[in-house]
């Protein structure tokens, strides 16, 4: 048996998470090094994943496999195809920055008793969310999956409720109990998606017998497995009501906002820049492989949806006051378009989405975390606090700048390359919807210039005149993001070699072709 | 006698000690009440004792009272013991505990 | 020698990267390292001209693949340049003009503490145009197209505490983005079309595409290009972003950017040739700015909106002309060229009037500069005889073959495009009088400068006196010298194009051509074409030059006070798409508080609701209690005894 | 025990047509006591308990209490693990002492289960250290003397004398015993009798608390009245269905409603063919049962008495009676009536729809922990319901499972519970809770651990459980109920998720209650509660193939 590399991918964290929770209380500084140690570390393990997949190889690679509860036909199964590799990188990628991010997010007040031990909680649950993360991206097995998928709840949930903003746009009690409200909306929304998942879980299991993504796939496409249609589509609605909240799609998406904005930055990029890319994920992977047919039965409301929260988000990212919740709004707008690449059943809509899930992991995480070491300076998520920090901070607005140009998909930075493609893969099977879907760019455009004319041009206010620039770890977070996104808006071909492949086993699971080219088809 | 006509009786001896249960107020009486309740099923078990022509029933009747009996015991006692401290018999009084 | 164009991009990309990662300590020599590095670009382009005169006609264009930028299945985007003769003319005109106003800027931002980032963004302003002009595909055209739209944006707004500088920045970048809609919408449908977006795979296929498709793509790229080039009715953000450095407006606003849009048009001349139908509506846009431009040219006081209404009228003419097909293409990249000399040259004066007059821009608190400012009056002049079309002069070559060519479209149509073209001419020669007669002629209106204002907290310059009459003075040499090169291009640029049709032999294997043959003699059109211009000068004369310049503006007529206000198209976008946006966003705000989040937390009350009240049902009772049982216990025996139809 | 004997149906009817011949010799019944080791030990344990009340210094009471207790219920495990390693579970299931208990799969894990969870109550009745000690005494959270009026002298003397209610232990045992013949019994009045010797040792329980006395005696009052009351019609059920078979034994009654018997004489054949005798009884020995696991309508009892029980008490009923009752209900259903499968079927639907909602819901407003936990304890009952309701061997087992599960969690739940307490005892309003986390991490983590255990999250047993019950609902047809099931538990998820917002994101009272640092007694109960819950949810396997190998009636 071969080293289960995806299994201690997942696990690393895991046990970071444990050390870094039994780090006595006096000793916080040390748990934050521990944490980031861990988190390099599986850093490390991604990119060996990533080295020891083989682009041209067999569908599912590096896979584990093991009995774990019989009776419910459940197995501790594993194994990644290109998505998961590429989720599975951005996922390690992103950790180490959050917590580095993150570093003074939960030191504790002087006052607080031996017992509370706030550091250690915080960085122990985000390595705990990491590892759930990481293994849902690996599990190849449905009810493995539902289980992480409902279980890294939980530490998002004390992440977001106990961990807040310090800054905020009310008074101290206001503060914690609207944090305490997006923890319970964020907690509230995935468990009733979850549960409504379970019932199609155990659906599917009445229907297959057992929870084997690729024993099912295969079984159904040999035609030994045959589901009812409305059976396939009930199951499918509810799987995808699921995804459809974790991702989330409108109108399942006003938890989103709340949560993002009470959270402190670096939860904030948890939430948008990993946990949710769960619920693109397992579209991707588990409604289209698992229901095929019910996919495209249901694809012409889900696009509708997808382009309503395109549209609706980025809308609503133009009418926010509060910094968070505007980029909030804005990653509500770019899951529609992840949503929509996946659904418009194109290869390139596809792996368009699939490089979107990266791309808008990385670019959000650069808006979102500069705007926390804003917020942070400055102790207020109002915009219309700021006012020509360009002039007093030009290095953080400079960042901020840029996180904002990947946000609105500038070429050259990564997202254009994704967004773009999810464009053109959605027009190539519905046009209506790629133009109204491209309307999209022009209104990302105007929030974010919107939001960067508030805070960063303009006469300084008073209160900003004294806000210090970037620190070098502050500096040390945000530069290689943004190089990363330089260089995936250049040259994403290692991402899209990987995707491909993955992209082109979904494309036949749905049984889908590209459309031709006019020209072709006319000849 | 038709031994039907025994289990009607059973039967409105029970709905009598039912309804007795839910309009009574004073605990004892209630209890009382749920006494008459068992006694209709003996009536009954007895009656169809006859009817089937085996002694089972007859014997169940017995296993009753011993269980009324010890209902009793251990009725009176939490009954009494309410009533000491609150001076009071009253099912209704007693709603500390509510919504 | 194909592998130097990636240099072309490369030299002033790397000029952007060091200037704007390399902090403070390149602020000393930082202007330098762009300017030279600008200049490597140009002299590649040089060399890489002579190359290709070296070759024949059909031999010339170049290619090089760097590598596969987005390849996906089904999907292949290349990194991949084209050079042919069109691409090398805007190349020599983008880093030759774009030299000239990084060594202009030296002396112009010589006081800005942010420089070196100045010239970092006209670097990478560089750089993207650069690679718009050689991209061998649409969609790493609309790379460059997008990266010359975020360079606009960072220079407009290079005075980001100015307000009206950032949000003139971020107006040109939205309205820009709504004509980049256009040019995505074309790459898609072309993609679903030909399966490429690479120029020649298209151009080679469009026999086997629908003339609808091929009205849609050309549509759509008109729109990108409207976008790009200020056309009606996307050429509102033209005026507000002279709010940026006038090198700026120089360079990009005048030169080299805006014209992109005639460059597309140009480039997908064998989509428009295969698409009559939009190639009107290409005219029609054509026409309606020349006019539109020009008219709003003639109400402004503000010099450099002036000249902006002016950019976007010649751009006109350009649109127009790429609207004609193959009879005018080539026309529209000459008198592009042209236009970027003198109109280069037009700004960098302008500029050079500001700097000597405390930055004020209102031409009516100018006057009598002539004197003072000898070369600037000089080159200007020159640039506004160009201009103006005075024969001889660069303008006179290219705007008299466009008129002709509106003429030859022939029928009604070429009769009435002759006449628009013709009377734009003439408001042409209006404007560019009444910005010449009160600027350089007439007596001393000049101003006190006004106090540094504390709000816009503008800081002051070093040679910004506040209370102080301005002291007009010659600009340095670093100033004038671009000045007067370019000066020389308004001269003589159209009469060497013209000597034995070269440009038209240059860019024919390209574009095309063919010989126009309008109703009338080419020498009646060229007449009156100078009597139209005379008659307009000679008004701006009777009006300017003959009577003292108010230095407070007088009401005018309505038409005026429209021009003055961009002919009310601001109002409207004001009313119908900020107040409406506004309206909108507010509403969705509401909405999605009351209505969508409301539906859950409605549901989240109603069983919180529904909790409370059968929460009353546990009312202590032990007696209430004993009859839900009781309750209970009939109902299921009547359950149990209905289930069996007993 | 041994008259069940006489009842068994073969030899009463020797006895009937034999009883005027002269008498040699009366045939002794037969007792498999090896098999009947586990019911046998407790009994004896808790009338060894009773002279030891009657002999046994006071001062030594509550520790020979404590020894017999834990030593009684031990070996009885032990016996029960004996029992099913022997194969008494599985091949060797048979019908024991004369027809009235069965000794089988399903009863010997639910006995084991019982034992377990009365195991851990004992260690929580014996918990002395929560509370300060009085006058030198070390006080439980039983009262000095039941039988004294609160807040009189002859309380305060016999607080002053260190009186304790040491007669908890020998009661809980007698509820320990009925409660394992109760899902073992095979004949009808074998299981009234075992109703009666659990319920009736649980309502002295619940009157003997230290504090707040009248709120413990009034819930003593409110489930003894209660319960007798659906006791009676328990019996009255179980007359008509005497009526309807001519016997109480659950084999013979199954055959007579198969129509399967031979000898079938004419007052039988009159009954016989009178269903409604059938279906009345039916549905009246239906209310017994679901009062006892506090199913709706017949839930009203639960809030009332787990508030105003002792709290080591509340935490034996909720778990254990449910066990117990829902051992019961499942061999009735499944071994004297599965020919009626589908007259109850519909019916329990609806009581598990009312059953899951009702519970749900009104838990959501609810302000007192333990009035919370007995309203979640409803919820659960309903999706145990949806378990049943599969009427197939896969819904026996993960009923089975389900209710190792809960009772662990549930025990836990409340042992945490009696740790938070302020100056008037236990601090049980929710507001008192607010900041939990942040005064004592560990204990609101535990807390918190066993409150998603009761949602279902997964990786707790809770959602094993949950989703044992719901796969075997759906295969067994009752995909509808797992949607309702699955609304409950979202509504069910807010109301424990509140509580964890409490203690961990609101701010804590300055004045707020202690916690109080426990004796290993209760640690042990909490441990044993988190252990469980955690491998049940992690590795559940080995615990489902032991409720699948024990998913067998005999009959």
């Amino acid at each position: 048996m071969s080293f289960p590399l995806l299994t201690a991918t997942a696990a690393l964290p895991a046990l970071g998470a444990v050390l870094t929770a039994a780090v006595p209380a006096a000793r916080h500084t040390a748990a934050k090094w521990l944490a980031l140690v861990f988190s390099l570390a599986t850093l490390g393990l991604a990119a060996l994943v990533a080295v020891r997949f083989d682009p041209g190889g067999a569908r599912y690679q590096l896979t584990e496999s093991h009995a774990w509860i019989a009776d419910f036909g459940v197995r501790y199964e594993l194994g990644v195809d290109g998505i998961g590799v590429a989720l599975i990188a951005l996922t390690a990628l992103l950790i180490p920055f959050v917590i580095l991010a993150g570093w003074h997010d939960a030191d504790p007040d002087q006052q607080s008793n031996r017992r509370w031990r706030p550091t250690q909680g915080f960085f122990a649950l985000i390595l705990a969310v990491e590892a759930m993360v990481i293994l849902s991206f690996e599990a190849t097995d449905v009810f493995l999956f539902y289980i992480l998928f409902e279980a890294m709840l939980i530490p998002m949930y004390f992440l977001i409720g106990g961990f807040g903003d310090r800054a905020h746009s009310g008074s101290d009690e206001n503060a914690a109990a609207q944090r305490s409200y997006a923890a319970v909306k964020f907690l509230l929304y995935n468990l009733v998606g979850g549960l409504i998942m379970l019932a199609a879980v155990i659906g599917l299991y009445v229907v297959a017998g057992n929870f084997s993504l690729t024993e099912i796939a295969e079984a159904r496409a040999a035609g030994d497995l045959t589901m009812a249609t409305n059976t396939e589509r009930w199951l499918f609605l509810g799987f995808f009501f699921a995804f459809a909240v974790k991702a989330p799609l409108w109108p399942l998406h006003t938890w989103l906002p709340n949560a993002m904005g009470e959270a402190t930055a670096p939860v904030a990029v948890l939430i948008t820049a990993v946990v949710d890319k769960v619920g693109t994920f397992a579209m991707l992977r588990f409604c289209l492989q698992l229901f095929p047919e019910a996919s495209k039965w249901a694809t012409p409301v889900i696009v509708v949806l997808a382009l309503v929260s395109i549209i609706y988000g980025a809308l609503l990212a133009v009418g926010q006051r509060d910094i968070k919740r505007l980029v909030a709004y804005a990653s509500i707008s770019h899951f529609g378009f992840i949503i929509l690449g996946i659904f418009a059943m194109t290869s390139q809509g596809q792996s368009g989405a699939t490089l979107y899930m990266v791309n808008h992991g990385i670019s959000t995480a650069v808006l979102m975390l500069v705007a926390g070491f804003l917020i942070t300076r400055r102790g207020s998520r109002l915009i219309a606090d700021y006012g020509g920090v360009q002039k007093v901070a030009p290095i953080l607005a400079g960042t901020f700048l840029i996180g904002g140009l990947a946000t609105l998909s500038l070429p050259g930075l990564a997202p254009f390359v994704s967004e773009f493609l999810v464009l053109v893969g959605t027009f190539a099977r519905y046009p209506a919807a790629g133009i109204v879907a491209t309307v999209g760019i022009v209104l990302a455009a105007l929030y974010v210039l919107v939001l960067y004319q508030r805070t960063m041009t303009g006469p300084v206010k008073p209160e900003v005149r004294s806000l210090p620039d970037l620190k070098a770890r502050e500096l040390a977070v945000v530069a290689p993001l943004i190089a990363l996104l330089v260089l995936l808006g250049v040259f994403p071909k290692p991402l899209t070699e990987i995707v491909d492949p993955a992209v082109r086993h979904t494309m036949s699971d749905v049984q889908q072709q590209d459309p031709r080219p006019e020209v072709e088809a006319a000849k | 006698m038709n031994p039907v006509n025994y289990l009607y009786l059973a039967a409105l001896l029970f709905t009598i000690g039912a309804t007795g249960v839910l309009i009574r107020r004073n605990a004892i009486v209630v209890f009382m009440c749920v006494e008459l309740m068992l006694n209709a099923c003996n009536l009954a078990f007895v009656a169809f004792s006859r009817m089937h022509g085996n002694l089972d029933g007859q014997i169940i009747a017995f296993f009753t009272m011993v269980v009324a009996a010890a209902e009793v015991v251990v009725g009176l006692a939490i009954i009494v013991s309410l009533f000491r401290s609150r001076h009071s018999a009253s099912v209704d009084d007693a709603s500390l505990m509510k919504l | 020698m194909e592998n130097l164009i990636a240099l072309l991009v490369a030299a002033p990309l790397l000029g952007a990267a060091v200037l704007l990662c390399g902090g403070r300590r390149l602020d000393r020599y930082g202007h330098l390292l762009g300017t030279v590095l600008a200049a490597a670009s140009f002299v590649i382009g040089a060399v890489l001209f002579f190359d290709m005169l070296g070759r024949g006609a059909e031999e010339r264009a170049l290619y090089q693949t760097l590598f596969a930028w987005v390849p996906v299945e089904g999907f292949q985007a290349n990194i991949a340049f084209q050079l042919d003769q069109l691409s090398m003319t805007f190349v020599l005109l983008i880093s030759g003009v774009g030299t000239l106003i990084h060594v202009y800027s030296i002396g112009y931002m010589e006081h800005d503490e942010r420089r070196r980032r100045f010239f970092g963004y006209l670097n990478l302003f560089l750089a993207a145009m650069l690679l718009l002009v050689l991209a061998d595909n649409y969609l790493l055209l609309y790379f460059g197209w997008e990266g010359v739209g975020l360079a606009s944006y960072l220079l407009i707004g290079f005075w980001q505490h100015k307000p009206s500088a950032a949000t003139a920045a971020k107006k040109a970048f939205l309205v820009n983005r709504v004509g980049d809609i256009g040019l995505s919408i074309a790459i898609m449908l072309m993609f679903t079309t030909f399966g490429t977006f690479t120029f020649g795979p298209v151009f080679q296929e469009l026999d086997g595409a629908g003339e609808g498709t091929l009205n849609a793509i050309a549509l759509m790229l008109l729109l990108a290009a409207c976008g790009k080039s200020a056309q009606v009715p996307l050429q509102s953000w033209l005026g507000d972003a002279m709010e940026g450095p006038t090198p700026v407006s120089a360079l990009i606003h005048a030169a080299t950017m805006v014209t992109a849009g005639v460059y597309l048009i140009t480039r997908s001349g064998a989509i428009f040739n295969a698409a009559p139908d939009a190639q009107l509506v290409v005219v029609v846009v054509g026409a309606v700015t020349l006019l539109f431009g020009a008219i709003v040219g003639c109400a402004k006081d503000d010099i450099k909106k002036a000249l902006a209404g002016s950019t976007m009228s010649q751009i006109g003419y350009m649109v127009l002309a790429a609207g004609l097909g193959p009879i005018g293409y080539v026309f529209a990249i000459m008198h592009l060229v042209t236009h970027g000399f003198f109109k280069a040259g037009l700004f960098l004066g302008a500029g050079s009037v500001m700097h000597a007059m405390n930055d004020e821009v209102d031409m009516r608190k100018y006057g009598g500069l002539r004197k003072y400012m000898p070369v600037t009056f000089v080159t200007f002049g020159l640039g506004y005889l160009a201009i103006i079309g005075f024969p001889g002069l660069s303008g006179f070559w290219s705007k008299d073959k466009i008129i002709e060519a509106a003429f030859a479209k022939g029928g009604a149509e070429g009769w009435i495009l002759g006449a628009v073209t013709l009377l734009g001419a003439g408001i042409t020669a209006y404007y560019m009088t009444r910005v010449m007669l009160m600027t350089f002629f007439g007596e001393k209106r000049w101003q006190p400068a006004p106090a540094a204002d504390a709000a816009t907290d503008v800081e002051p310059s070093a040679d910004h006196h506040p209370g102080e009459l301005p002291h007009p003075h010659e600009s340095p040499k670093s100033m004038t010298v671009p000045m007067i090169v370019l000066a020389f291009g308004s001269v003589f640029a159209g009469a060497l194009f013209s000597f034995n049709s070269s440009f038209v032999h240059w860019l024919e294997p390209v574009t095309r051509f063919e010989h126009g043959h309008p109703p009338v003699g080419a020498a009646v059109i060229t007449t009156a074409t100078v009597v139209v211009l005379l008659i307009g000068a000679g008004i701006a004369y009777a009006q300017y030059g003959r009577k003292p310049v108010p230095v407070t503006a007088p009401r005018g007529s309505l038409l005026t006070r429209a021009a003055r206000r961009d002919l009310l198209q601001d109002d409207f976008n004001h009313v119908v798409l900020v107040r409406g946006g506004e309206h909108l966003t507010r509403s969705l705000v509401y909405l999605d508080h009351s209505l969508v989040d409301g539906v859950v937390n409605g549901t989240a009350a109603s069983v919180g609701g529904l909790s409370g009240r059968l929460r009353k049902l546990q009312n202590g009772f032990a007696r209430s209690y004993a009859l839900s049982m009781f309750g209970g216990t009939a109902v299921l025996i009547a359950a149990t005894l209905l289930m069996r139809g007993v | 025990m041994s008259t069940a004997a006489v009842l068994s149906a073969p030899a009463v009817h020797s006895l009937w047509t034999t009883a005027a011949e002269p008498v040699d010799k009366i045939p002794a019944p037969t007792i498999e006591y090896a098999q009947l080791a586990p019911i046998l030990i407790v009994v004896g344990a808790a009338v060894l308990g009773i002279l030891l009340e009657a002999f046994v210094p006071r001062r030594a009471r509550y520790h020979a209490q404590l020894f017999l207790a834990v030593v009684g219920l031990a070996a009885a495990f032990a016996a029960t693990v004996g029992l099913a390693a022997s194969g008494h579970a599985s091949t060797q299931a048979r019908i024991a002492a004369m027809g009235a208990i069965a000794v089988d799969g399903p009863a010997l894990f639910l006995q084991g289960t019982i034992l377990l969870t009365a195991l851990v109550a004992v260690f929580t009745f014996a918990e002395r250290r929560l509370d300060p000690a009085h006058h030198g005494h070390r006080v439980d959270s039983f009262a000095a003397e039941a039988a004294a009026v609160p807040g009189s002298e002859h309380e305060k003397s016999a607080v002053k004398a260190g009186f304790t209610t040491t007669e908890v232990f020998p009661l809980a045992l007698f509820a320990v015993a009925g409660m394992l013949v109760f899902p073992a019994a095979n004949d009808l009045l074998t299981l009234f009798i075992a109703l009666e010797v659990f319920s009736l040792p649980l309502y002295l329980l619940c009157a003997v608390a230290r504090r707040k006395r009248l709120m413990s005696q009034e819930a003593a009052v409110k489930y003894f009245l209660l319960g007798a009351f659906s006791s009676a019609f328990l019996l009255f059920g179980i007359a008509l269905l005497y009526g309807y078979a001519g016997s109480v034994s659950y084999a013979r009654i199954a055959d007579v409603v198969d129509g399967a018997v031979t000898d079938v004489d004419p007052a039988l054949a009159s009954t016989m063919g009178n269903d409604v005798l059938l279906l009345i009884g039916f549905a009246l020995l239906l209310t017994g049962l679901l009062f006892k696991v506090g199913a709706v309508p017949f839930h009203m009892w639960t809030p009332d008495v787990y508030q105003g029980a002792p709290t080591p008490v509340t935490g034996f009923t909720a778990a254990a009676t449910k066990v117990a009752a829902f051992g019961a209900m499942l061999r009735l259903l499944y071994v004297v009536l599965p020919g009626l499968t589908w007259d109850w079927r519909p019916v329990m639907w609806g009581v598990a729809i009312v059953t899951m909602l009702g519970g749900a819901v009104v838990a959501i407003t609810q302000t007192d922990i333990k009035r919370l936990l007995a309203y979640s304890s409803i919820a659960h009952a309903g999706f145990i319901l949806a378990g049943v309701i599969a009427a197939t061997p896969e819904g026996v087992s993960s009923v089975l499972f389900y209710l190792a599960a809960y009772s662990f969690v549930t025990i836990g739940a409340f042992a945490v519970v009696t740790l938070v307490r302020d100056a008037g005892g236990e601090a049980t309003h929710l507001s008192q809770w607010a900041g939990l986390g942040r005064r004592s991490p560990l204990v609101a983590a535990v807390f918190a651990v066993f409150l998603l255990a009761f949602a279902g999250i997964p990786l707790t047993s809770g959602f094993s459980g949950k989703f044992a019950v719901f796969k075997a609902a759906a295969e067994g047809g009752a995909g509808a109920l797992v949607v309702v099931g699955v609304i409950a538990s979202a509504i069910a998820a807010f109301f424990y998720i509140r509580v964890i917002v409490l203690m961990f994101f609101s701010e804590p009272k300055p004045e707020g209650p202690t916690v109080a640092v426990p004796s290993p007694l209760t640690m042990t109960a909490i441990g044993v509660g988190v252990a469980v819950t955690l491998v049940l949810g992690l590795a559940p396997q080995y615990f489902l193939d032991l409720a699948g190998s024990a998913g067998t009636f005999v009959r």
